[in-house]
């Protein structure tokens, strides 16, 4: 078994078990805690596929952002403790079950598939996941995107400021 | 142009009517419309070019829906029909006040004005477009004015008729994409040659509408409850003209569009027919209420007419198309008297009244003559019209006919029992303090009883306009 | 003098208008001039008519088309033959007659009933006129219907009593029965052979199969059966004598009842080809008579037993058309329209000297008070024993020896029947005018004989009944059977039967014999004692009338009501409508079950859309199967 | 790595993302478990853009770097979708001091 | 016009972003609410104007977009409609949005930014300018939903919206990537599948679009996806419904043809079944439950869910047909519903019983929501009417086959009536005194050119189409 395959084994292990963790722990604060975790796995994967690029904006945006503004909020509201009232068993059950199906009846799928058989992402080489080349690309190729987004961020700005400030 | 005035002359006279104020001047006004589109069609049928009986012009373009209208015969009789109809309506509901009334005689207008497309449109969206906008009038003339459940009743009627004639129109959109140019026009359904089974299936899309319109047993059960409910001027609109309007349609647009799908269904139809005449007339048997019981006859007089449609000979559609103008004619009488005898007692319940003959002389005299036009006596022009369908019934089947014909025998027994009811025996407290009816109701009585006479004695012209 | 012919139903159509419409201002004079003149007018004309069909035979005559289809075309137009102006000559004769009887009889009523009375009466006389001068069967069910429809107003022209008012609208539902059958003979024609005026009719029998014409004949007949009230459909003409009495004698005894006659003796050619149809007029006829005789013996109204009568003679009449004797039923129609009218306005003399008594019981020696009234109505109950030289003998006798040659035993009913004619006349007759008064005080006060324009009708009429007979003398009595000779033209069918004149004059023997043992036994039988008591056991069923009503009432009229009520309360309002109002209330019950799934839960509505994802995928992965599925069934 | 190997791992996440979602009634955590399905897609776009990579024949070796870029731009959209759903929950806090989705249900039927 | 996919961003897109910048910068200087109003009606002309100086050629900016936008005929109309039907709602409405809260111009603000969404989903030719377009547009309704923040209704619509939006979004995600994992692209470009679907078993491809066809269901509110509509339509303030159930709705349908009309071949027959499953179960949901409502914004709402069972009919057949159409639903819907949701706002009692007696009251009031009610309820005479003309006709022109389905849906049309006329019913029909705020003589004039044009199109929709064309 190569290296790779150990850290791909490896990470996956980690992403699925801390994801389930997220939805397990009674305490929002370890939830937000896994989560930042299942991140980190994901970002190895980037790694892994030599997407250097996103890997760390992952880190930097999801886990480092994103889910500090989670955890700020959980503070804010003192919610660390399980004060979560619990939904009732049968309604958790008929979601795992419902959940489970979907999953395996897209998985059954997805081994069915023979358009994908034998097709590989690369590892480790390839340089279409380096910062230069992405950033070459967003700015010619995907300008109009990224300056549409700008429209995003402003209306998301002004939706925090109408909604968070206090009358 | 003149089927385009017959439509524009009652729409934009009622249009104008919701902005008088004076009730008065809104009921000559209403009045003056309808002698102005009497007098029109009268001279469309004897005295206009013939060319000036049809409109064409370019409407939906892009949908091959044109605006177009021809005066053929059955549409000229229909809207003398109509125009007729109206006319003496006005005439009879002079006297009664209506709250509101300018919205009243606006809306009762823009019935007129959809009954009118209806009769002469040639092209089907175009038909089917009119066939709404004589619905949603008679919507609220019924809701507004009327008895006491008059809102749940109309609304049951608005959406059985709605929903039936939404069949229709996926029949109308099916046939359009048949057409080889993709049009609507009535030329180019007749002109299609459609598959039987196609036909089994459009045949009922469309027949429901105009069954549920007619109405026919067993799609009938709205009508009763809305002629009873609803304010009678509007009663006679809708059993005088509105009725015919399925029979019309029957005939122009499912009679020749769908022959073969005519024949296979003729005998499903006709049986339902005269099981809707003998049904409805057993129950008129039972009536206790006058505008109930002219309901159920009614259903019984259209049953027929519907039964001889489809027995697909010359001679029962010949009856048919004259009874449609007869059968107008009489009904209107028919409420008008209904309506007198309302106002005067109070009352329409058959076991509440009594002796009016004494008090109303006159008004007794009418209502015998059109209770024996009811019944389809000879002299009376009904008798023409059921003599030729139950003629043309009989070449069909003659069991059928038998069947159908016990409704000279039923009818009689209802409509004298509602007459002998009414005016005969002795004067009960109720009836003590009746006085005769007013000029306006005499006049209009009087109009109607020399056309049902004239055209029983003399039925020719009706023949030779609706050839 | 054709030119005029449109006159005469014209004249009473105009008289009618005159008497409807202005019935409020004239006086009660005028009203009864235009009334009566009308008639008179038109009875001159047809009399004019009479003697030039008599020179130059008969004629169509069009006016215009009441219906001109392709195919179809049916004239207004009138024939006018030996047959019809015979007729013409009844109706305006006797007509006027009793208009000139009901200007007196109907003179207490007020002005605008009055009017009305005429106007009706004189429709009447228009309608009947139709009838018999339409050259087609269409004009004649116009004329049929319409004197359907006189008949009801007239029977119930006292609309105050609501007895009368159903005893008219019976009459008219009754003829309307009958009606039925007439139409469905008339399309039967239509279907076969496209025409329904007489001539072409006739013309064109041969392209009629046996059964066309057995049905059409039939169909005829159960028209006739209404219109004439035979068995199963006379039960109305009884109940009729709620009008006034002219015009149960006019309408219910003279004219109107005698139209099955007219029709089928007009359809005689389509008659005599159906055996079967011949034979069921002959029993029915034979039935009536028989029947309505055994009823008439217990009545006690005046009119009543007159009105069955009428039903038993109508029987007559058709037992004569059922045996191929034409020409002997239209002269029994002729005979028996002038004594039956005779006796009804006698009894209507009768019951205007009582002030509208018509029970038998309370009446009694009215000879003295009546002098006139009493001699022509004895006239008329002679003649309509059968007693010669009085016209009802001849006219039976003709049936009778018809009906000899077709079947002995139709003969035997009839003479038995004849028997029983004689005894309940005659014992109307000694219950009325012979023995002692049995009114009040007041009525005996005021006993007095009829004003003149009762007695002369009367008068006239029993001349006529006694020299009635004359105009068709058999030749086994030295006569020439001129009305015979006079009809031949009209009835091409009638086959005459040679019999010996030995039979002829055994057969009259027999039945003049019969009838004067009847008659002696109910002089001497009712002139002392006549029946004041209720009747029991059997003659009980008679009074009732056989309890025919009542069956009628419990076969008919009731199961008819209630399947109306149940059709009315059950069917349309739980069913059909039910039904209707099931759609909404479908509508409104999903609309609250499926409101539950809105449960305002977000997991809930994930949980949903998560569901639906998965049977999404499952549909594509599985969408040839699915739509396998559906064109295989849909 | 077989592509599937990634489809699978990201589906799986995909999946535990929508289990939490219906599973759980703190709208932060359910908030969190979208954030896992959106990781997942972002997963699977960046394995996808490898894959389309790895099969270019040409020497275009820009091929599959649009799927890097999306992911990219998933993140911007999804950080201010944070901001916006995190403003909301505080919101909510403030009138009713709970998150419990299941505590807001007058709008229903 | 030809499709000029290189060459130039709509004015559309950057006049809408711009003025939502305006309009928020302009919130800091003008303080008076009819100012803000004011100011937020001349943005609107100006985005009009250059929207329509770039349809009529006469002035764009060129920018190269590298296939992200496409610019066609029917996008361009699109966004006409569009602006054109804001304009109207801002006209009619713009009182009530200040009133809303206390930031007038930020409400306009994100209102432009949300149009700005759909005029960039009118004219997308790549997934991300899709994903984008579609979070531009909701994001704002986020907020707009919930901006009644003192009111639970509102706050509850708000997270409500915004978690199964975000759901949504996730569904959205995952199918891009399938689809890109199958095709290795994310422009939308004319599916080859003519022999490319014989080929292997495929899956990614498809299960990818059927990822995106639920997500952009939900934004459509198809059922099953629909459960969010009611309840955001009826907790989010009623002025922003109406911008929500018209605009925005009318948006995801744009985005949906868009996308299948090139890309439906790839579902293969699943498609014959998908869309019809669809169809039926989106028109039983709105039209059976919008029956037992007692609240008129709610039975909207339940009405609206509805009327996307009718403009998926769309679906059936993108190419000429059901783009017509679709236009014509978008105009003869949206006025309707703005038109009902005006009144609507200016009525003190929500439910039935309020409507009691209007057309004494206020008889203008009743008479144009008579009409529009009518048209939504398609009787002919009335846009509404042509509007749904066009899906059947659309259906039926796909496949005859198809008739059982049309006859579905009209019979489904029938029971809206049962709802609709309720509405009429007690306008016109029952006792009682309808309360409403203070109505403007300028707020009448507005209700009455709506009911105008209603009638105009519903006799003449061919001028509308015409434009279509021009």
């Amino acid at each position: 078994m190569a290296i790779t395959e150990i850290i791909f084994w490896f990470l996956s292990a980690l992403a699925v078990i801390s994801a389930i963790m997220v939805v397990l722990s009674k305490s929002p604060v370890h939830s937000v805690l896994w989560l930042i975790a299942v991140f980190f796995a994901i970002s190895g994967h980037y790694v892994l596929l030599n997407a250097q690029f996103i890997a760390i904006v992952n880190i930097i945006v999801y886990a480092g952002a994103i889910m500090v503004l989670f955890l700020f909020v959980l503070m804010l509201m003192n919610l660390n403790k399980e004060t979560e009232p619990q939904k009732n068993l049968w309604m958790k059950l008929t979601g795992v079950v419902s959940g489970g199906c979907l999953l395996i009846i897209l998985i059954s799928l997805v081994r069915q598939a023979t358009e994908i058989k034998g097709k590989i992402a690369v590892t480790k080489t390839g340089d279409i996941g380096l910062i230069k080349v992405l950033g070459k690309e967003l700015f010619s190729s995907y300008v109009v995107p990224f300056e549409i987004s700008s429209v995003l961020f402003l209306s998301a700005m002004i939706g925090a400021v109408v909604i968070g400030k206090k009358d | 142009m003149v089927p385009v005035w017959l439509i524009l002359i009652p729409l934009l006279t009622g249009l104008v009517s919701f902005g008088l104020q004076n009730a008065k001047a809104v009921k000559a006004w209403a009045l003056f419309s309808t002698i102005i589109s009497t007098t029109l069609i009268i001279a469309g049928i004897y005295f206009l070019n013939p060319s000036s009986l049809q409109f064409n012009a370019t409407w939906l373009k892009l949908l091959g829906s044109n605006f177009s209208f021809k005066l053929d015969g059955m549409s000229k009789m229909l809207c003398l029909l109509t125009a007729a109809s109206f006319l003496i309506i006005f005439i009879a509901i002079n006297k009664n006040e209506y709250k509101n009334s300018k919205s009243f005689y606006a809306l009762m207008l823009l019935m007129q004005a959809g009954f009118m497309g209806v009769f002469t449109a040639t092209d089907a969206l175009l038909f089917y477009f009119f066939w709404e906008l004589a619905l949603i009038p008679a919507y609220f003339l019924c809701s507004m004015w009327g008895g006491e459940k008059r809102i749940q009743v109309t609304f049951k009627f608005f959406v059985y008729t709605f929903a039936g004639s939404l069949i229709m129109l996926c029949g109308i959109i099916y046939l359009y994409f048949q057409t080889p140019n993709q049009t609507f026009s009535l030329e180019s359904f007749y002109n299609l040659h459609l598959s039987n089974k196609q036909q089994y299936i459009l045949f009922w899309l469309f027949f429901i509408a105009f069954a549920i319109k007619m109405p026919m047993f067993p799609f009938h059960t709205w009508q009763p409850d809305t002629y009873e409910q609803s304010s009678t001027g509007v009663t006679m609109a809708l059993s005088g003209v509105m009725a015919k309007m399925g029979i019309f349609a029957v005939i122009r647009w499912v009679v020749p569009i769908f022959p073969e799908a005519v024949n296979h269904f003729s005998n499903i139809v006709i049986i339902l027919s005269i099981i809707g005449i003998v049904y409805a007339s057993l129950i008129a048997i039972r009536q206790d209420d006058i505008k109930r019981l002219i309901a159920y006859s009614s259903i019984a007089h259209i049953s027929l007419m519907c039964a001889a449609i489809f027995s697909q000979n010359n001679t029962a559609m010949q009856g048919v198309l004259i009874q449609m103008f007869n059968h107008g004619i009489v009904v209107i009488g028919l409420w008008i008297v209904a309506d007198a005898v309302e106002q005067q007692v109070g009352t329409r319940k058959l076991s509440e009244l009594g002796g009016l003959a004494q008090k109303a002389p006159a008004l007794a005299i009418f209502i015998v003559v059109l209770a024996f036009a009811n019944v389809a006596l000879p002299l009376a022009s009904s008798f023409i019209g059921e003599f030729l369908m139950l003629s043309g019934l009989f070449q069909y089947n003659i069991i059928m006919a038998a069947i159908a014909g016990t409704t000279i025998i039923l009818s009689s027994i209802y409509t004298l029992n509602m007459v002998q009811k009414i005016f005969y025996g002795n004067t009960v407290t109720l009836t003590e303090k009746a006085v005769d009816i007013s000029g306006n109701i005499k006049i209009a009585l009087t109009i109607l009883v020399i056309i049902i006479i004239v055209l029983g004695v003399y039925p020719q012209p009706m023949f030779n306009l609706v050839k | 003098m054709n030119q005029l012919v449109y006159l005469i139903p014209l004249l009473p159509l105009i008289g009618f208008l005159i008497n409807g419409l202005l019935r409020k201002s004239l006086s009660k004079s005028v009203i009864a001039i235009i009334g009566s003149g009308v008639i008179l007018a038109s009875f001159v004309i047809s009399l004019v008519l009479f003697f030039q069909v008599k020179s130059s035979g008969g004629q169509i005559i069009n006016y215009f088309n009441l219906i001109n289809l392709d195919k179809l075309v049916i004239p207004f137009a009138f024939q006018i033959d030996q047959l019809s102006s015979l007729f013409l000559l009844i109706i305006t004769g006797i007509g006027f007659l009793i208009h000139l009887y009901s200007a007196a009889y109907m003179h207490e009523e007020t002005n605008e009933h009055y009017g009305r009375y005429f106007a009706y009466l004189n429709l009447f006389v228009f309608s009947m006129l139709l009838l018999v001068m339409g050259a087609n069967y269409v004009i004649m069910f116009f004329g049929w219907e319409g004197v359907g429809l006189c008949s009801y107003l007239l029977i119930g022209f006292w609309f105050k009593n609501d007895n009368y008012n159903y005893a008219a609208k019976k009459a008219f539902i009754m003829n309307r029965i009958g009606d039925l059958g007439f139409l469905l003979a008339v399309f039967w024609m239509i279907a076969k052979i496209g025409t329904v005026n007489y001539t072409d009719v006739f013309a064109a029998t041969s392209n009629f199969s046996s059964a066309d014409i057995t049905a059409i004949t039939i169909l005829l007949f159960i028209g006739a059966m209404g219109k004439s009230a035979q068995i199963p459909l006379y039960t109305w003409l009884p109940d009729a004598m709620a009008g006034p009495t002219p015009v149960s004698a006019l309408i219910h005894a003279a004219t109107m009842v005698t139209a099955g006659i007219y029709m089928i003796t007009r359809s005689n050619i389509l008659y005599s080809l159906s055996e079967v149809t011949q034979h069921l007029v002959a029993i029915v006829g034979l039935a009536t008579a028989l029947f309505a005789a055994t009823i008439a013996i217990k009545q006690n109204d005046i009119k009543k037993v007159l009105a069955y009568s009428t039903v038993s003679q109508l029987g007559y009449m058709f037992l004569g058309l059922g045996v191929g004797a034409y020409t002997g039923a239209v002269f029994h129609v002729m005979t028996h329209a002038f004594f039956k009218a005779l006796l009804f306005l006698g009894a209507g003399s009768v019951i205007h000297a009582m002030h509208h008594e018509q029970d038998m019981r309370k009446m009694g020696g009215l000879k003295k008070y009546l002098p006139i009234t009493h001699i022509t109505f004895l006239v008329g109950c002679i003649a309509i024993s059968g007693i010669p030289p009085f016209s009802g003998f001849f006219s039976k006798d003709e049936i009778l020896a018809a009906a000899y040659a077709k079947n002995p035993i139709y003969w035997g009913i009839g003479v038995a029947t004849a028997a029983l004619t004689a005894f309940y006349m005659f014992r109307l007759y000694a219950t009325t005018f012979l023995g002692n008064f049995r009114g009040s005080h007041e009525q005996a006060h005021h006993l007095h004989e009829s004003p003149s324009a009762m007695t002369i009708p009367l008068i006239v009429l029993a001349a006529l009944s006694v020299v009635g007979g004359f105009f068709n003398v058999p030749e086994v009595l030295g006569g020439h059977s001129s009305l015979h000779q006079f009809l031949s033209p009209a009835i091409t069918s009638e086959v005459v039967h040679e019999a010996s004149h030995s039979t002829e004059y055994m057969l009259m023997g027999i039945s003049v014999a019969v009838a004067v043992i009847a008659i002696v036994i109910a002089i001497n039988k009712f002139s002392k004692k006549p029946e004041l008591q209720d009747a029991q056991g059997f003659a009980k069923v008679l009074e009732n009338k056989w309890y025919v009503d009542e069956l009628y009432d419990n076969i008919i009229v009731k199961p008819l009501n209630s399947l109306g009520s149940f059709f009315k309360n059950i069917i349309e309002r739980r069913g059909i409508d039910g039904m209707v109002n099931g759609v909404g209330k479908l509508v409104n019950y999903s609309a609250r079950q499926l409101r539950l799934l809105q449960s305002g839960l977000v997991g809930g509505y994930i949980l949903f859309m998560v569901l639906a994802i998965i049977v999404l995928i499952y549909v594509w992965i599985n969408d040839n199967h699915i739509l396998s599925f559906f064109y295989k069934y849909f | 790595m077989p592509i599937q190997y990634y489809i699978i791992l990201a589906l799986v996440l995909f999946c535990i993302g929508i289990i939490g979602v219906l599973i759980r009634r703190n709208a932060i955590i359910i908030f969190m478990c979208i954030e896992l399905m959106l990781n997942a897609a972002n997963l699977l776009l960046v394995a996808f853009s490898k894959m389309h990579n790895a099969a270019a024949t040409a020497n275009n070796t820009n091929v599959g770097i649009e799927g890097q870029l999306f992911v990219f731009f998933i993140m911007v959209v999804a950080a201010a979708e944070v901001s916006i759903g995190l403003a909301i929950i505080v919101m909510m806090f403030r009138n009713v001091h709970s998150i419990d989705i299941n505590f807001l249900n007058r709008l229903k039927n | 016009m030809p499709e000029r996919a290189e060459l130039g961003v709509m004015n559309a897109i950057i006049f809408s972003a711009l003025i939502g910048v305006v309009m928020m910068l302009g919130g800091i200087v003008i303080k008076s609410n009819a100012g803000i109003k004011l100011l937020a009606i001349i943005l609107l002309f100006i985005l009009l104007g250059s929207h329509l100086a770039e349809y009529y050629d006469l002035f764009n900016i060129h920018i190269q977009t590298h296939g992200m936008l496409a610019k066609s005929r029917f996008g361009m109309f699109f966004n006409t409609i569009i602006i054109s039907l804001t304009l109207l709602y801002v006209l009619l409405s713009g009182d009530e949005i200040v009133k809303v809260g206390t930031y007038g111009a930020e409400y306009f603000a994100l209102i432009f930014f949300s149009l700005c969404g759909a005029t960039i989903l009118s004219s997308y030719n790549n997934l991300l300018m899709l994903f984008l377009g579609v979070e531009i547009m909701t994001i704002p309704l986020f907020v707009l939903t919930s901006s009644e923040k003192k009111n639970l209704k509102s706050n509850e619509a708000g997270l409500k919206y915004f978690l199964m939006g975000s759901f949504s979004t996730g569904i959205l995600l995952m199918g891009i990537a399938l689809y890109y994992g199958g095709t290795g692209l994310f422009a939308i470009e004319a599916s080859k599948a003519a022999n490319e679907a014989q080929q292997a078993f495929r899956i990614l491809l498809p299960l990818g679009l059927l990822f995106i066809f639920i997500s952009l269901s939900f934004k459509v509110s198809a059922a099953p996806f629909h459960f969010w509509t009611p309840d955001v339509y009826d907790g989010a303030p009623s002025v922003f419904t109406s911008f929500m159930a018209t605009i925005v709705k009318t948006a995801g349908f744009i985005a949906f043809i868009k996308l299948f009309e090139l890309r439906s071949v790839d579902m293969g027959y699943s498609w014959k079944i998908l869309l019809p499953l669809i169809i039926i179960l989106t028109l039983l949901a709105g039209n059976i439950t919008a029956v037992f409502q007692q609240s008129v914004k709610r039975m909207l709402a339940y009405s609206s869910i509805a009327h996307a069972g009718f403009m998926l009919f769309a679906l059936y057949n993108p190419n000429d047909f059901g783009k017509q159409g679709i236009m014509l639903y978008t105009v003869a819907y949206s006025l309707a519903t703005i038109g009902t949701f005006a009144v609507l706002t200016k009525m003190k009692d929500y439910t039935y019983e309020g409507y009691n007696g209007l057309a004494k009251t206020k008889p203008v009031l009743a008479a144009t929501n008579t009409i529009f009610i009518l048209s939504l309820a398609g009787i002919p005479l009335t846009a509404g009417f042509f509007a749904k003309y066009y899906m059947l006709a659309s259906a039926l022109k796909e496949s005859t086959s198809n008739l059982w389905l049309v006859i579905v849906a009209v019979l489904f049309a029938a029971v809206s009536v049962y709802y609709y006329f309720r509405v009429i019913q007690a306008m016109y029909f029952k006792d009682g005194n309808a309360e409403t705020t203070e109505i403007k003589p300028f707020f009448k004039t507005l209700l009455i050119i709506i009911a105008a044009l209603i009638i105009v199109i519903g006799l003449m929709p061919s001028l509308l189409l015409d434009l279509f064309y021009a």
